[in-house]
């Protein structure tokens, strides 16, 4: 919350989603990092990855935080740190109208998240797509498959250090 | 029971009024929708009736604004580069030949009075690559990169769909090229000359000065 | 009514229960079959595969495959600077390129932080709501021929073909048009512009009174749809559905209200969900209804905006266009309300290129798609085609 | 208005008085031990067939259709795209004939026959004119509803000889609906057959016959009698596997139902035998409801519009036109509506078509009886 006393005024969404992440804050304490109160798209980081599932069904049940709705989950690369990331924005749909972005990193060989695909349905498909472009597993995944690429196919095209494939059944690939 | 009669109803009704509405549809078929373009004033009093145009003989005309093949006024090309360097998908290929000084005058002025600098011997379009966004002719200085409203350049050969803008024949270029060499080797010696010039007028003022 | 048309789905019974649980009940076990419906089939819209167990008509499980477009949008957008992305867009949801620039060009606009002109962000709206009502057209015309009404469809296309040729125009082409630029536009309408508009707005109103009563009303039409694939609320909610998807299913959410973006605040207009009296809340018929009710929604705004747009002396459409495109160091997530729903961008930069670092597109079909699995539980072959058509995907959105 | 009072009509025309002169004369035709006067008739419905789907089937759908929704239709082939047809035929006569390596052969090969050859039974029994029948039988009408339901064995053949789930289902589909919609076509038919008291075509159209024109037609003696003409048309689209009942061969559910498969001439000929039995319904109807080839037009004073507008080619023109109308307006319901679903469909027959048939073949009893 130490952005909030800066003097800055910051937009009232950002505010709001300060306020929220205050008691994500009070409820789990160092397992998330501090907020980042940037305009554009306010966010934290779920620090102790395992929890993740915990924390993302206290979001969609907590009475007053109540994000029922994932808008996007997009999967990073974060090549310096050595790790892959999801970036989860949310939001409470209908309710109280508060957005923030929350971001999950784990390591960038045989990596894992907690799914959060039994929390909202959109995570399903998103985390499919994030494995399929990033290879990060998501522990507990029901139906963790491939779901744009072939289920064939070498390596995981968003990486950074990602180098195709020569041929895919005979097939030149590079172009 | 009355639901079950109040079903038979709608049912009935709405399926006249369907018939009704294909059927005025069906009478109308004596009219035909015209050929004017949206930019003609009378666009929307011409709609009514079959609107199938046929296609090689009648066409929607495209408005002057159109966004379809490329083309090049070689002759207002400065040979900048930027459109290469802008096209997302890279479907232009352009190489270029500096104009050596006692050439500048043969290779000429744009249309707005700026001295080429270049020849470009090949500036070729691959239009069938070409995705016309647009990216390119918003760059172009000179705007001598120009999409043009003809959408129809269909071709029975692929090679065909590469566009040729060049100024200048292969023979020309490989001229240009050597006296562009001859220039510079030229340059090149004569900088030497007066470097060395330079050297032993500086040695040559020492040594008087000695 | 209800009661028997589940009974005369023979030996299997359907039936939902409250907490969302679909039970399918036998009285004679009988061997599932196995079919493949997709991807080279009439109402896949494109190249979906859905993989469907079946028992007799019913079926029992349904397993959609998706990929068969896949095209690299976002690899693509790792190597391609950030305008030379927006022509990508197009090709994401080719139907409604107008509305993917647009929010791209919000999602660029907000980390660049920069101010656009008045008479942009109105000429934005009404090529983004006339392409609405296009896309809108083609959802409606290809479910009409789902369901295997064909003149609708070409009606519908005919009508299109008007807004085709007003947003060739405006910006030159067709349906990938480029037109919408991070900054501004790439050139300003022509001076007939809001005179044929308007002129186009006249011409239509009567043209979806007419669909309206050739399909909408259409017994048959609402027999096989009213109750079909019902989707309650706070599911959908979760599902992450978004807009004629989520609206159908009774929820007011509309991103140009709710998360108001550009003009939208300044104008009048109902974001219309189903009252319940025509339709089941949440079947496809709702969703249906939805998309027929935002055309004149869409209609109602052109003309607000074409009386309240500035004019255009003095008016640069390149003028906020930035040179060079590099925004600060950041993450942005924008998004704009695409005829298919929320269509979100997330973009991450370095600071330092002139390429994004990350650019991943939230499609809303890829997201309402999701949920088909679920929506196609225990339903017969022909509601299965009913439910694809209304979910309105447009594959190059999906695949991406 | 009673059957009886009506006068034998003179048939002024070409061949005498008596019924079926024509076909009659032809049946009689043989050179040596060859019976070509046989050969001849059995020829003129397959040529009429042939003939009619080729140019109002095919060519007459596609305007109408194109008409409708506000499309030009074949322009290229000939003067408004008349050839286009013939250009389709040769089309498909050069297609490789292509019957899939896990089919069943002798199904799949028999299927499309057997769907034509019932379809072009039922013409045997069709009054052309008042001159010409096929075959004059005294149980027409019940042979022309028997007859088609050996186009069920066709459908069932092709669809499961395929091999193909979508052709199985289209044909399992086809079958139930068929089979179904036989009840209330067939009460329907009935209420007609009792007006007329027999079940001879020829006898069904002389009952007709007047010198008041339509008004000599059951459609027009008794205001019940629109009761079962509905019924027979709605029955008679879902049996021709007409839209809005297309469900068996559904282009959007099952790509295209029972002929999935089917390439070349075989498709055509199920194409043919489509377009043969909605001829043929479509006749029927017009038999047993409007007067089968007996002029609507009615004799008004001077103007003898009946006198001048009968006779056996003049029965020929007025039978081929009314039947050609229901086709058109099975054309126009098909353009204009959606189609049903499985379940649908049978609720339709079961619980509306069926009953009001019953209840329409009581009333009609009750007519025929009470009401001079």
């Amino acid at each position: 919350m130490s952005e909030m006393q800066e003097g800055r005024t910051l937009p009232q969404s950002v505010q709001e989603s300060a306020a929220a992440y205050g008691i994500i804050r009070e409820a789990f304490g160092s397992a998330v990092s501090d907020f980042d109160a940037n305009e554009t798209m306010p966010f934290f980081e779920v620090l102790e990855t395992e929890r993740w599932q915990e924390i993302a069904l206290f979001m969609r049940d907590h009475p007053k935080l109540r994000f029922n709705y994932m808008a996007c989950l997009s999967g990073v690369d974060y090549p310096a740190e050595e790790k892959l990331g999801i970036v989860c924005n949310l939001e409470s749909l209908g309710e109280f109208g508060h957005r923030i972005a929350v971001k999950v990193k784990c390591a960038r060989d045989g990596g894992s998240i907690p799914t959060a695909a039994y929390v909202w349905h959109t995570a399903n498909w998103h985390e499919r797509e994030a494995y399929d472009m990033f290879g990060m597993q998501f522990a507990g995944h029901p139906d963790l498959r491939r779901i744009l690429c072939p289920e064939d196919w070498e390596g995981y095209p968003l990486r950074k250090d990602y180098a195709v494939q020569e041929s895919y059944h005979g097939i030149k690939v590079p172009y | 029971m009355s639901e079950y009669f109040n079903n038979i109803k709608t049912g009935a009704v709405t399926i006249a009024t369907g018939m009704g509405i294909t059927l005025k549809h069906f009478f109308n078929a004596v009219k035909r929708k015209g050929d004017a373009g949206i930019d003609d004033a009378d666009y929307f009093r011409q709609v009514d009736g079959l609107c199938t145009l046929q296609y090689p003989r009648e066409a929607i005309p495209t408005p002057v604004n159109g966004r379809y093949r490329l083309h090049n006024n070689i002759e207002d090309c400065i040979g900048c580069g930027q459109c290469v360097r802008a096209c997302p998908i890279s479907c232009i290929s352009m190489e270029t030949i500096k104009v050596t000084p006692d050439d500048l005058a043969v290779c000429g002025k744009t249309s707005d009075g700026q001295q080429k600098k270049f020849w470009v011997p090949v500036f070729d379009i691959d239009v069938a690559k070409c995705m016309t966004c647009g990216i390119c002719v918003s760059v172009c200085p000179t705007e001598c990169l120009v999409h043009t409203p003809v959408s129809d350049f269909s071709e029975f050969d692929r090679s065909n769909m590469i566009y040729h803008f060049g100024n200048l024949t292969r023979l020309e270029a490989e001229a240009k090229q050597r006296k562009l060499a001859e220039v510079q080797a030229q340059a090149a010696k004569e900088k030497q000359a007066a470097a060395a010039k330079a050297a032993t007028d500086k040695a040559q003022a020492e040594n008087s000065g000695q | 009514m209800q009661e028997l048309e589940v009974a005369g789905q023979g030996s299997v019974r359907v039936s939902r229960k409250d907490n969302d649980v679909v039970v399918i009940e036998k009285d004679l076990t009988t061997e599932e079959m196995l079919l493949s419906m997709g991807p080279q089939h009439p109402s896949t819209h494109g190249v979906l595969k859905l993989e469907c167990m079946t028992d007799g008509e019913v079926v029992t499980s349904a397993e959609p495959y998706l990929g068969y477009l896949h095209r690299c949008f976002e690899k693509h957008c790792e190597m391609v600077d950030y305008p030379g992305i927006v022509p990508y867009t197009d090709r994401m949801d080719y139907l409604a390129g107008m509305n993917n620039e647009w929010a791209y060009c919000i999602a660029v606009e907000k980390l660049l932080d920069i101010e656009i002109p008045r008479r942009v962000e109105f000429i934005r709206v009404i090529v983004s709501e006339l392409n609405r009502i296009a896309s809108h057209l083609v959802a409606i015309g290809t479910y009409a021929i789902d369901l295997g009404a064909f003149t609708p469809f070409l009606f519908c296309f005919r009508d299109r073909e008007h807004i085709l040729s007003l947003l060739e125009w405006a910006s030159g082409s067709r349906m990938l048009y480029n037109y919408i630029w991070i900054g501004g536009l790439s050139f300003d309408v022509p001076a007939d512009f809001p005179k044929r508009l308007k002129e186009f707005v006249d011409y239509f109103r009567p043209k979806a009174v007419e669909l309206y009563r050739l399909l909408t009303e259409n017994e048959i039409f609402v027999k096989r749809t009213k109750g079909i694939g019902i989707m309650p609320a706070d599911v959908a909610i979760n599902y992450g559905w978004s807009g004629p998807m989520l609206r159908g299913s009774g929820v007011q959410w509309d991103l140009r209200r709710n998360d108001p973006y550009s003009v939208y605040p300044e104008l009048d207009f109902k974001v219309p969900v189903p009252d319940g009296k025509f339709s089941v809340v949440g079947d496809c018929l709702s969703r249906h209804l939805v998309r027929a009710l935002e055309m004149e929604e869409s209609l109602n705004i052109i003309e607000q905006c074409i009386s309240k747009m500035p004019g255009s002396e003095g008016f640069d459409a390149r003028a906020a266009v930035p040179k060079r495109v590099r925004p600060k160091a950041g993450e942005v997530y924008g998004r704009a309300e695409n005829p298919r729903g929320e269509l979100g961008f997330y973009i991450q930069s370095d600071g330092k290129s002139t390429k994004p670092l990350r650019c991943k597109a939230r499609s809303s079909c890829f997201v309402n798609l999701s949920a088909m699995k679920d929506l196609s539980k225990g339903q017969l072959i022909p509601d299965l085609v009913a439910i694809i058509g209304s979910i309105d995907i447009v594959l190059g959105e999906v695949d991406r | 208005m009673s059957v009886s009072a009506i006068p034998q009509i003179s048939l002024p025309f070409l061949m005498g008085n008596s019924l079926n002169a024509w076909s009659d004369a032809l049946a009689g035709l043989t050179i040596s031990w060859f019976p070509l006067g046989l050969v001849i008739i059995a020829a003129i419905p397959l040529v009429f067939i042939a003939l009619y789907a080729l140019t109002y089937g095919v060519y007459g759908e596609r305007k109408i259709s194109a008409f409708m929704q506000d499309r030009l239709g074949p322009m290229e082939v000939g003067k408004w795209g008349i050839l286009q047809t013939l250009a389709d035929i040769l089309k498909l006569l050069q297609k490789e004939d292509i019957v899939p390596a896990s089919a069943d052969k002798f199904l799949f090969v028999v299927g499309p026959g057997i769907l034509f050859v019932g379809s072009f039974l039922a013409f045997a029994v069709l009054p052309f004119s008042p001159a010409f029948i096929g075959a004059s039988l005294n149980v027409g009408l019940f042979y022309a509803i028997g007859i088609v339901a050996i186009e069920v064995v066709g459908i069932l053949a092709a669809g499961w000889g395929s091999n193909n789930k979508w052709s199985l289902y289209g044909a399992v589909r086809s079958v139930a609906q068929i089979v179904s919609y036989e009840i209330p076509a067939s009460i329907a038919l009935l209420c007609g057959a009792m007006m007329a008291g027999t079940l001879d075509m020829q006898q069904i159209n002389l009952h007709q016959s007047g010198p008041y024109g339509f008004a000599h037609f059951y459609l027009f003696q008794s205001p019940i009698a629109w009761l079962p003409f509905l019924i027979y048309f709605i029955a008679s689209l879902a049996e021709t596997n007409r839209a809005p009942f297309d469900i068996p061969e559904a282009e959007s559910e099952l790509v295209a139902g029972y002929f999935t498969e089917y390439t070349g001439m075989k498709f055509a000929v199920i194409f043919l035998a489509e377009y043969g039995s909605m001829f043929m319904v479509s006749a029927i109807l017009a038999i047993v409801f409007l007067g089968g080839w007996n002029s609507p037009l009615p004799n008004l004073g001077a103007l003898a519009l009946y006198d001048w507008t009968s006779g056996p080619v003049w029965g020929a023109f007025w039978i081929i036109s009314k039947g050609f109308f229901f086709i058109f307006v099975q054309m126009w319901l098909r353009w204009t509506l959606p189609r049903l679903r499985v379940d649908q469909l049978m609720y339709l027959c079961w619980k509306v078509l069926t009953p009001f048939a019953f209840i329409a073949f009581v009333l009609t009893a009750i007519w025929e009886i009470y009401v001079p």
